[in-house]
Order: C-alpha cells, then structure tokens, then sequence
C-alpha cells in the first residue's frame, strides 16, 4: 500500500473534520437522550424506594421530598457527611420516610441498607443495596436471592424486645443462614442502629420544609 | 548378551525413581492421616476413600484420553498424592460431592489441561480445594470439633455414611468455625484479637489437633514429624518450609506486638489452619515450586507473607492455598531470576576474572 | 482482497471468529460472561458498534490519510460506542444498568479497531458492513455460549434476566435447569469466564480438527 | 590442610571393593596387539614403520605430528603385520588407522632412550622433550598430551602440581593399586613434573577411601618437604580438574581459562608414574594399569596390560563375561564410553573396561520430569540442568547456551541423581556437538565471506588497475602521438621519450 507524503495541515483538517462532525453528533445524541436519562434516574431512585415505601400509600414524589441530617458516626468508611432522607407524603401528611444506613460488620465490609419506616417507627420494608459478602454465603440478605430481609417488614425497636434484636446464634430471634452468621448478624445489627438514629431523629426528619 | 551404545553416560543410576520419591511423601503423611482419621472418625474415612477414588478415576480417564498408558499413570503414585493432600485439606465432614468436584478439577484442570504430570503450573490439591472453597463456601466452612472413633460422640456407620452421601444432611446444630475462623469472626464484631485469643484452643490442644479444622490443619507434630522424615530422605529441602514458617511467624510476631487488639500472635499463625501442612507437602510440590534454592527461599517468603495477609486482610480466614496458587504462578520468574551462579563464573555470567599477580 | 459474501459471513461467525480463534476482546469476553443475557447483551452493542464503525470507515476511507486513519478509526469506534451507552441508557435501562459500566470499554476491545484496520479500510462499504455485522455477531455467538455454559453450571439457570433485555415475550426463554444450590460458584466468578474460554477456544478446535481443517490462530492480542 | 567444599556432586555407590584389594598381575603379551594413531586429544601420529617391518619393544612406531600430538611405541617385539583402518574404541565405532603388531613372543627390548640421572639439574625443556618422545597422554582418561601440559610453566607463574589420585569413579581401582604398589615411583614423577613446570610445590590429593594409599604416599613423602599428600571428602566427581582444584586450593578457575591461570596444573597418578619411567629408565610409555569390573566379569582385577590388547582378550583374561552383561564401558561408569565392540584395543586413556549387569547400571525408560530439582541441587558446575534439557528438548540451542550448557563438564551427576532417569547429559553432549558445529560452521562462512570479498576487492584493485594502466596508456599514447606531432616539427626542441 503506497501513499504519498501530504503537508501536516493536511492530517489536521482532516482529523479536525472529523472530530468536529462526530462532535456534533455526539452533541445532538446528547441532547435527544438526555430528558429520557434523567427520567430512568429518576425512576431508578423511586424503585429502589418504592422496595421499601409501597407506593400505595403515597402520593408523591419522594425523590423530590428530601431533609438532610448528618450522618451518625456508626458505619464510617467512607460514608458521606450528611444522610439524604427521603419523604413519602399523602395529601401533604408524611406517611413514611426512607433513608440509606450503613451497616458495619459485615464481612467483607460495610453493608449498604436501605430502610423505609413509618412515623409511628415500625419498618415499611428493608433493602440492602450492595454489599461485599461471600458469594453464595453471605449474599443471601439480597432480596432477589433469598425471602430473609423481607422478614423484617412491620417490626419496630420494640416488637421485638431491645434484647432479642439479635442473631438467634446469640440469644436473639432471628435466623442466620446456614454457614454464615457475621453476615445476618451484621445486617440484624445494621438495622437495629438504623431505627435508633430514626428514633433520635424521627422529629427532624418530619419536620415541614 | 545385548550391549547397547544408544546414549552418553553416565551407565550406572542411582536407586531413586519417581514413584518411590512419591511413595516416600505418602509415607511422611501416613502417620498425620491415621491420626486424623481416628480423630475425625467415619466420615473422615469415608471422605478420604471417595476423594482418592475420584482422583485416580480423572487420572485414568484422562491418561486415556490422551493416549497414555493408565496402569503407568496411576503407578507413578502422583495422582495419590494429589488425592490425598486434597483429602486432608478439605473438611472432614464435608459431602461427598465436593470431594467429587474438587477431584475433578484438581485432576482433570489443573493437572491433566496442562499437560499431565510435570507440566502443571498450579499445584492441582490446591486448585481443587480453592474451586470448591469458593464455589461451596456452606461445606467448606463447616467443620466440627472432632469425635475420635471409639468415642461416645463418634457417629455410627449409618449417620457417618449420612453425613458423607446423605443429601440434605445439615451440620448446622455441630459446626463451627476453625480457630483462624473464629479469630476473624470475633474482629468483625468488634471484639478484638486480644480477648478472642483466650477462647481459641490452647497452644496444646492445637499441637494435638483437638480443635475444629480440616484434616491437614490439625496434628501438627505429626505433620511436623513427615516433614523432618521428608528432609531426612532428602525428598525435601529445608529452603521452602523453613522460609514460609519463619515469615509467618515474623509477620504474626511484629504484627501482634504493634497492635494485639487487631492481630493474632506468630505462634498462632504457625499453628493454626494449614500452616505445616502447607509448609512441608503443598509448597514443596517438586512441580509447582522452584528448582533453585535460592528461588525456593524466595517462594517461601512469599507464600509465608501472603498467607499472613490473607488470613488478616481478606474475605477468607485461611490463606495457604491462595498463597501457594500465587506463587505458582511467580514460580518460572522465581526460576529465571535466582539462577545459582556457573562454576567459574560471576552472577552475571561473565567469566570470573583471573587473578592478576597469581 | 476481496471475498465473497459467504466467505465473510462464515469468516465473522465461526471459521476467524474474534474471541475462539484470534482471541480478540477478552476483557469484555472475561467480564460480561455471567450470564448467558448478559453475553448476549454486550455482544449485540458490541456487534452494533462494529457494524456502525466498519460502515463509516469504510465511507470515509479515500478521504482518511494514511498517518492519522487510527486517531479517526478510534475516534469513530469512541462515537459510536457513545451513541450506543446514551441510547441504551435512554432506552433499555434495565439492561443499561447490567452492562453500563461496560459499554464504554468497547472502545477498549480490539476487535472493532482490528476489524477496521483489517477490512474497513481496504474494502467496499457494503462488504465492510456486513464483516463488521457478521464478525459483531459471531462475538456475540461465543459470548453468548460462554455466558451460558458459565450461567447453566454456577447458579443452575439459562439466559436468566432475558426478559430485561429482549422484552416480556423473552420470558419463555428463562429456565432453571438445576437448583442454585448446586451450582459450582466458582464458574460465575472471574476465574470461571478464563476456564470456559479457554475450553471453548479447545472445543472449536477440535471441532475444526475433526472436520479436517486447517486451524487458523492469529496470534494471541488482547485487551 | 585446610580444605574447601565443593559445589554439588553425589556419592554413586562405589563398589571398589570389587578390585581394591586385587594386586597389579602383568597380562601376557598377546599375539597380535592393536595400536591406533590416535591414542590421544589433538593429531593422530604419523608411521615411521611399514607393513612387514620387525620392530623391537620400545620402538617408535609413529611419531608425533603437529603441537598436540603423542607418539606411539611398540609394546613388544614383533612384526608389523598391516597398517590399516580398524574399529576405534569410542561409542562412535568409526575406522581409525591402527598398526597391526604381530608378537614374535621374544619381547626383545630396542635400545632404550638414555636415562636422565639427575632430572633436577636437567632443563625444564629436556624433560618436556622427554615426556615427547615416551607418548606419555594424561593418563586419567583425558589423553592429552603430557608434554604440552608441562610447557605451561612458560607462559604461566605456577605454584602448584596437584597430582590427582582422588579417582572417585565407581569401580576404578587402578589408581589406588598404582599409589599403593609404586609409590615411590608416583612421587619422584610427580616431582620431576614439578621441576619442569616450575612450580615448587607437589599436593597429592586422594580420596579419603583409599587410606592405603594416602598413608603409603606419605611414607614415601616424608623425605620430601615439597610434597603433601591430602585426603580429600569422598564426593563425586572430586576428580575434575578444576573441582579438585577448587577443594584443594580455594581457586576457583574462571570459565574458559586453565587451572594454569590460577596457579595450578593438574596431572594424574598415572602419568607421574609413566613419566618417572621415561626420565630416570628411559622407558617410552608401553602399557598401562587398568581396572577390569563390573558384575558381568567373572574375576574382577587390575591388570598392566600392553597398549594394543584387545577388550576380548582382557576379559577373557578376567575369566570372561557372563550373559548378564548389560553394557560394557571403556572408563568409569559415570564419565566412560560404551564400547562399541569387544575387538577395539585397550588404549592410554583406558582406565577401566567394566561390564555392567541391569542391577548395576539401574537403567529404565525415563518418564516425565517432576522438576524435583535435583540435578540443580546436585550440578557440581552450578547449573540448571532441568531448563537446559527444556530448551534443548525444544531446539532452542542457543538458549540453552545462554545459560551455560557449554560449562557442563559432562559429569553425569545430573543424570544420575534424575528420578525421572531422563538422560541429562546426553542432550548436553548433543548440545554441545550441534553447538559447536554451529560456531564452526558461522566461522567457516564467515571466513567464505571474508576471501569472497578479498576476492572482490581484488578483482576491482585489478579492474581499477586495468581501468588506470589504461587510463594511462591512453594518456601515454596521447602523448605518444602530441610527440609524434611534434616530432613532425622539424623544430621541437624537447621530445617525448616516453
């Protein structure tokens, strides 16, 4: 393959032509998908959300309805200063909030949680949103693989009892999976601390905008 | 009277041969293993028997496959050695199948893939046993304090063939977790390494094997004693176990005395999981470690200091197998670096230069 | 050089397939093989990508200098790789949020860029279409086969999560073969997309030896 | 004396005991002997004899030819009975030129070469001179010329003759017997040696399983303050120049240099022995001592048997060769060669002729290498057998080379020690052999090369020259003519006289 020997401005309008064109482009599938983008967010957030909020008994947006509180300390790593707390609403009345806490423990690392809870404090529902445990052990708190988390729908920080907020492996009421028992405990953990800081919190994070 | 010419010299061999070099490993390991099996009772045996069976059945089908001979395959008594380390390094209760599948992988991939005795990069027990760790981490961490035979707790031959071949057989209510298991379990609730030290077997009951593990991990005087008999017959050098303990214990030693709440002592380190086992039988695979002494050294460090780091940074409370597969990997750059020095000649390979006045 | 449409077909599927035979693409091939849905998706916006690359090329190559043909092939994978990770995410999210952090490493993978160096830049645009189709469609292929293998003996399942991707009626193509429990986890961990990779590339040997061809191994390259 | 450990080596099992304790017996002159030109490294001898001619013991038969070359004797009187191509004792079998000496059973003595009584006060180069004329090779089984080895003392400040009599080959006895029964005579060779490569000091170094001979060695070098006789660790191959070296002195030579360099010249028992016999009774080297052993020999012995007898009639000697006989070896069994006929002679290198049964040689077919390492631990040259077998298995020569293939003294220790009985040496030998014909054949084409373009350059001087003689024949007939034309001027005053 033989090619003659151009000027370098040559490569470079033809180069800079195409990188103009393909700019364009870009620029014009930008603009096409980028309301389409925002609305898969959007409703991503509001999924997630409505794991642990039923959409029933809301009528709003909670992504839009948000507080922030500082995050508490428990559950560090990289955690991020403030906590977003998301507010489901029926006709202006908040009906439940939803917030993420950071589980610690687990066994191989921070677990994310995501829990939605009623004013009253009982659990609307509880989802853990990634975590870092062993495959085919520890990966059963995900609701896809396994019913367990969803055990915890409906109990609050009293029902059961302070004491029996535990792994049954150390007195409390819950199961652990077979084999592993940091996991559940970490999870069991997770969500106990969760409802307390809801409980010291509970009047900041209702409070009207 | 048939004299052949074919070759060079030299016309005279000495007595040692391949199967006897690995007859000899078995020998060295026969006395940890009756011991174990004793201590582990009929599930033990059972699993011992279905893990050596596998092992020869891939060594044979596979030997067909590609065209060789089976009688001389299974006669050369590596595939038993193979069988055996994959046996004492899974737990004693485990299910049947996952002695199966560990087998097959073990043989089959890490051996046979690569082209058979000689040729494997990784040590295939340890393959095997990292396949099934990681794809049945359930049965691989369930082990049981152990019920020697002829004891009241020691299951029948009903529940033991149950609990080997049974399905659905459940260790929940018996199983706990391995010293190192233990140890990890405790940090990860908070309670540091300092107290949880104090629940863990004593140094004693360690040395005897009387605490949960894998058939390998326990009865370390006795492993201990193959070892010495391996060196003894020169089978094995001191390079790779020493190296590997010696860093083990350096690693656990400073680490423990700068911060005792986060990590466990070097003696615990030596004792516990597959320390000694790993030290004399796995890492010294003639196949799979170095030839040269000084790179043997070199692999024994490095399997020593990531076995510490394994244990103490990641998801898995026992390192050695991980360790090992590593550096097997890093073994023919270990090889081409840490070649010994050419008679006659400096390190780089020049010719020593002559000595000026003299 | 130029070959009929048959050749190239069978060229881009089977006979120079990118990953069982020029060994091209395997961080793609490595990562996104879980599941046989999941090779099956980053397959198709691979072959998508290429089809789209090899097109253009091909348009532009009389007007493309010699010296800067791989800054404007690069940047025309990178467009198109662009067009594919905006559209998906605007469109099939579900399956965007499988693959998302892998659609742009398709910029990354080999195969595009060697299929336009290769061919792209020396052939027509209708032939060049079609190669870029066909050897985006035999990735796919092996992807697929690999995802699936990988996904029937490490959790039990075929093309679990189908439906995400090719919509409702996908659903029948979802089975469970075995329980979860039994599967060899360690086949839908890192290590497993190696091990069936690498048995694929020896059974499509085989296949080839036992049908008395020639073997073709260009090299092994990959990203 | 202190001594320094060497690198590697293994401890074979020795077996002497089957001829150690088993005195020298002389073998009668055979009938016809059989002396091939080339006994030696380096030029084979040319005749100074023809077919028919009677010669007497003693007398040259071939004469040396060239720097590296040894000359041959007859070993008993008789009749030269044909000058011919005949098997040569070497695995190769190939023909060599042998003179056919027909015994006339008289063994009539020619006139002897004049003693040299008082060797000390004679010039260095008398005795090398001598040494010459008696054909004396290293008689350790390296056949090379005594007497170039002892002219190093010319280009080299040597400190140390270490006369070897380690002999860590299994089954050799013949050393040990020599040290044990001719002691004095060992000594006094090895310090004439001494004496004509300038070096003041004579180490005898022995193995530490011949106390006999180490203590007798003694009792004759009391008298003598410039000799020491040292036992040595029982470790094969303690017997290599350079390792024996190594263990008696520290030195370690450098690769592709001489002990010389180093201060040392090595030489055998043996040819301390034959070379007492040339300088102080003026005997050329006629016979030498040889082990015959091995399981397959019915009455193990050492024998002084005349150059040129045939390995037939040595084992016959011994009571023959029984079926068992696996393999028959010129040498020690780790280092020798295996003969590939019983009709080849007994030569000056020929230590040992061993009969070897299957239990002895413990060979099998080998199987796959287990990369147990061994041969790395056990390489007394500190190489690594396993990857150049490896490399050369896979005709990678010059990776193999690159990691020291060409340094391999051919020991066999590797191959021994193998679990895997893979024979290690023998791909190093082949190694060696491709290798060096390789380099030969690049210097060849680079020598091709150079008078290719000598012969170019040579061609275009000559063209260049044609081109100028006729530039300048031009010129010259040009000015030939500008003068004829002048000359056609009646009035020219000079002229062209060219």
């Amino acid at each position: 393959m033989s090619h003659a020997i151009r000027p370098t401005w040559v490569h470079a309008t033809i180069l800079g032509t195409f990188c103009a064109g393909f700019g364009i482009a870009l620029a014009l599938t930008d603009d096409i998908t980028k309301a389409p983008i925002k609305e898969r967010a959007l409703e991503d957030k509001m999924n997630s959300l409505g794991q642990v909020i039923p959409r029933s008994i809301h009528d709003n947006n909670p992504v839009t309805d948000t507080v922030k509180l500082p995050n508490p300390k428990v559950g560090g790593h990289g955690a991020p200063a403030e906590t977003e707390i998301y507010r489901a609403t029926k006709d202006g009345k908040i009906v439940a909030v939803a917030y993420e806490y950071m589980a610690s423990g687990g066994y191989g690392g921070p677990i994310r949680l995501m829990l939605g809870i009623a004013p009253d404090g009982k659990l609307l529902g509880v989802r853990v949103i990634s975590h870092k445990e062993t495959p085919g052990l520890g990966d059963k708190i995900e609701a896809a693989k396994n019913e367990w988390i969803t055990r915890f729908t409906g109990l609050s920080l009293g029902n059961p009892p302070a004491e029996k907020w535990k792994v049954k492996k150390d007195g409390g009421q819950f199961d652990q999976f077979s084999g592993a028992t940091i996991t559940p405990r970490a999870v069991v953990g997770g969500i106990r601390q969760g409802l307390e800081f809801f409980a010291t919190n509970s009047s900041r994070m209702m409070e009207k905008k | 009277m048939s004299i052949v010419i074919d070759k060079s010299g030299p016309f005279t061999h000495g007595p040692n041969n391949v199967s006897r070099t690995m007859f000899t490993v078995l020998a060295a390991l026969a006395p940890a293993t009756l011991y174990n099996l004793w201590l582990f009772g009929l599930p033990a045996i059972f699993l011992f028997i279905v893990t050596m069976a596998a092992c020869a059945v891939c060594e044979a089908a596979c030997v067909r496959i590609g065209g060789g001979n089976p009688d001389r395959a299974l006669g050369d008594g590596s595939v038993a050695i193979t069988g055996w380390l994959l046996a004492l390094s899974l737990p004693p209760w485990a299910p049947w199948w996952v002695a199966v599948v560990a087998s097959v992988f073990a043989v089959c991939l890490a051996k046979h893939a690569f082209g058979g005795l000689g040729q494997n990069v990784f040590n295939p027990a340890m393959v095997g046993r990292v396949v099934v760790l990681v794809s049945f981490p359930l049965q691989m961490t369930s082990f049981v304090t152990p019920k020697p035979l002829f004891t009241p707790g020691s299951p029948s031959l009903a529940e033991a063939f149950n609990i080997t071949f049974g399905r659905g057989f459940s260790l929940d209510g018996i199983s706990t977790a391995s010293p190192l298991g233990f140890i990890k379990t405790e940090l990860s609730k908070g309670n540091p390494v300092s107290q949880s030290i104090a629940s863990v077997p004593s140094i004693g009951d360690m040395m005897i094997g009387f605490h949960p593990g894998s058939m390998g991990e326990t009865a370390v005087p006795l492993i201990l004693l193959g070892g010495l008999f391996l060196m003894w017959r020169k089978i094995i050098s001191w390079h790779i176990p020493v190296s590997m303990l010696a860093t083990l214990f350096l690693m656990g030693t400073l680490f423990n005395a700068l911060d005792p709440a986060r990590h466990a002592g070097g003696m615990f380190h030596l004792l516990s999981g597959a320390s000694f086992l790993g030290a004399f039988f796995i890492a010294t695979d003639y196949v799979t470690s170095p030839v040269s002494k000084s790179a043997q050294l070199a692999f024994g460090i490095g399997i020593g200091l990531l076995t510490w780091i394994i244990r103490t940074y990641a998801g898995y409370p026992e390192g050695v197998a991980f360790a090992v597969l590593l550096m097997n990997a890093l073994t023919p750059i270990l090889d081409q670096h840490f070649r010994p020095r050419v008679f006659g000649r400096t390190r780089k390979g020049e010719p020593l230069p002559v000595r000026g006045d003299k | 050089m130029s070959a009929s449409y048959g050749r190239i077909v069978k060229d881009g599927l089977w006979e120079n397939n990118g990953v069982l035979c020029m060994l091209l693409g395997m961080c793609p091939t490595m990562a996104m093989t879980g599941t046989g849905t999941n090779g099956l998706g980053m397959g198709l916006a691979t072959a998508v990508v290429m089809a789209a690359s090899n097109l253009m090329v091909a348009m532009f190559r009389n007007y493309v200098t010699h010296e800067v043909r791989i800054p404007v092939y690069i940047l025309i994978v990178a467009a198109n790789v662009t067009f594919v990770d905006l559209a998906m995410n605007a469109w099939m999210h579900e399956l965007y949020k499988v693959l998302g952090l892998f659609i742009p490493l398709i910029v990354s993978n080999c195969l595009p860029l060697a299929r336009l160096e290769a061919f792209a830049a020396k052939e027509p645009v209708l032939p060049s279409l079609v190669d870029g189709t066909f050897m985006g469609l035999g990735f796919t292929f092996a992807l697929t086969v690999i995802g699936l293998v990988r996904e029937a003996i490490g959790q039990g399942t075929l093309f679990a999560d189908a439906a995400l991707l090719l919509g409702p009626w996908a659903k029948v193509m979802e089975m469970r073969i075995m329980p979860g429990d039994w599967g060899i986890l360690v086949l839908i961990l890192p290590p497993g997309g190696f091990l069936i990779a690498g048995l694929l590339v020896v059974a499509k040997r085989m296949i080839d030896l036992a049908s008395g061809k020639e073997i073709k191994m260009a090299g092994a390259h990959s990203v | 004396m202190k001594l320094f450990p060497i690198l590697g080596g293994i401890h074979p099992e020795y077996r002497k005991e089957l001829t150690s304790e088993k005195a020298i017996v002389a073998l009668p002159v055979p009938k016809t002997l059989y002396l091939p030109l080339q006994q030696h490294m380096g030029a084979p001898a040319s005749t100074t004899v023809n077919a028919g001619d009677l010669v007497k013991k003693g007398q040259l038969l071939a004469k040396a030819q060239g720097a590296i070359s040894a000359a041959v004797h007859a070993p008993t009187s008789g009749r030269i009975a044909a000058i011919t191509e005949m098997t040569a004792p070497h695995p190769s079998g190939l023909p060599t030129l042998t003179i056919m000496l027909d015994s006339d059973g008289k063994d009539e003595w020619a006139e002897p070469m004049p003693a040299i009584n008082d060797p000390f006060a004679a010039a260095p180069a008398e005795i090398k001179a001598r040494v010459a004329e008696a054909g004396i090779v290293g008689m350790g089984g390296a056949t090379f010329p005594s007497a170039v080895k002892l002219g190093l003392g010319g280009q080299h400040k040597l400190e140390i003759l270490l006369l070897n009599g380690a002999e860590c080959e299994p089954y050799l006895t013949c050393d040990d017997r020599v040290m044990r029964e001719h002691a004095a005579e060992v000594v006094d060779g090895a310090r004439i040696m001494a004496h004509a490569l300038g070096a003041p000091k004579v180490i005898i170094a022995v193995e530490d399983n011949k106390p006999q001979a180490i203590e007798t060695l003694r009792a004759v070098a009391a008298s003598q303050p410039n000799v020491d006789v040292v036992g040595v660790p029982v470790q094969y191959p303690m017997g290599a120049e350079r390792h024996l070296t190594q263990a008696v002195t520290g030195r370690e030579t450098p690769a592709r240099k001489l002990t010389a360099d180093v201060g040392v010249v090595v030489h055998n028992v043996a040819t301390a022995r034959a070379v007492h016999q040339a300088v102080r009774l003026g005997r050329p080297l006629l016979s030498r001592v040889v082990t015959v052993s091995g399981g397959a020999v019915a009455e193990p012995k050492n024998i002084e048997v005349p150059l040129g007898t045939r390995v037939s009639e040595l084992l016959d000697f011994c009571g023959g060769v029984s079926k068992e006989a696996k393999r028959i070896i010129s040498g020690g069994p780790m280092m020798g060669q295996p003969l590939p006929s019983l009709d080849v002679a007994v030569v000056k290198g020929t230590s040992g002729i061993l009969a070897l049964t299957q239990r002895e040689t413990n060979e099998h077919a080998s199987s796959p290498c287990i990369r147990c390492g061994s041969c790395v631990t056990y390489c007394p040259c500190g190489l690594v057998p396993v990857e150049m077998a490896a490399y050369i298995r896979n005709d990678k020569l010059d990776l193999a080379a690159k990691i020291g293939v060409q340094d391999c003294v051919s020991c066999g220790s590797c191959s021994y020690i193998c679990p895997s009985h893979i024979p290690l040496v023998h791909y190093f030998n082949y190694a060696k052999g491709k290798i060096a014909a390789l380099d030969r054949e690049r210097r060849k084409n680079e020598q091709t090369k150079a008078l290719v373009e000598a012969h170019n350059a040579r061609l275009e001087r000559q063209a260049q020259a044609k081109r100028e003689a006729a530039a300048k024949a031009k010129a010259a007939k040009e000015a030939a003519e500008a003068a004829a034309a002048a000359q056609a001027q009646p009035n020219s005053a000079g002229g062209a006289n060219a």
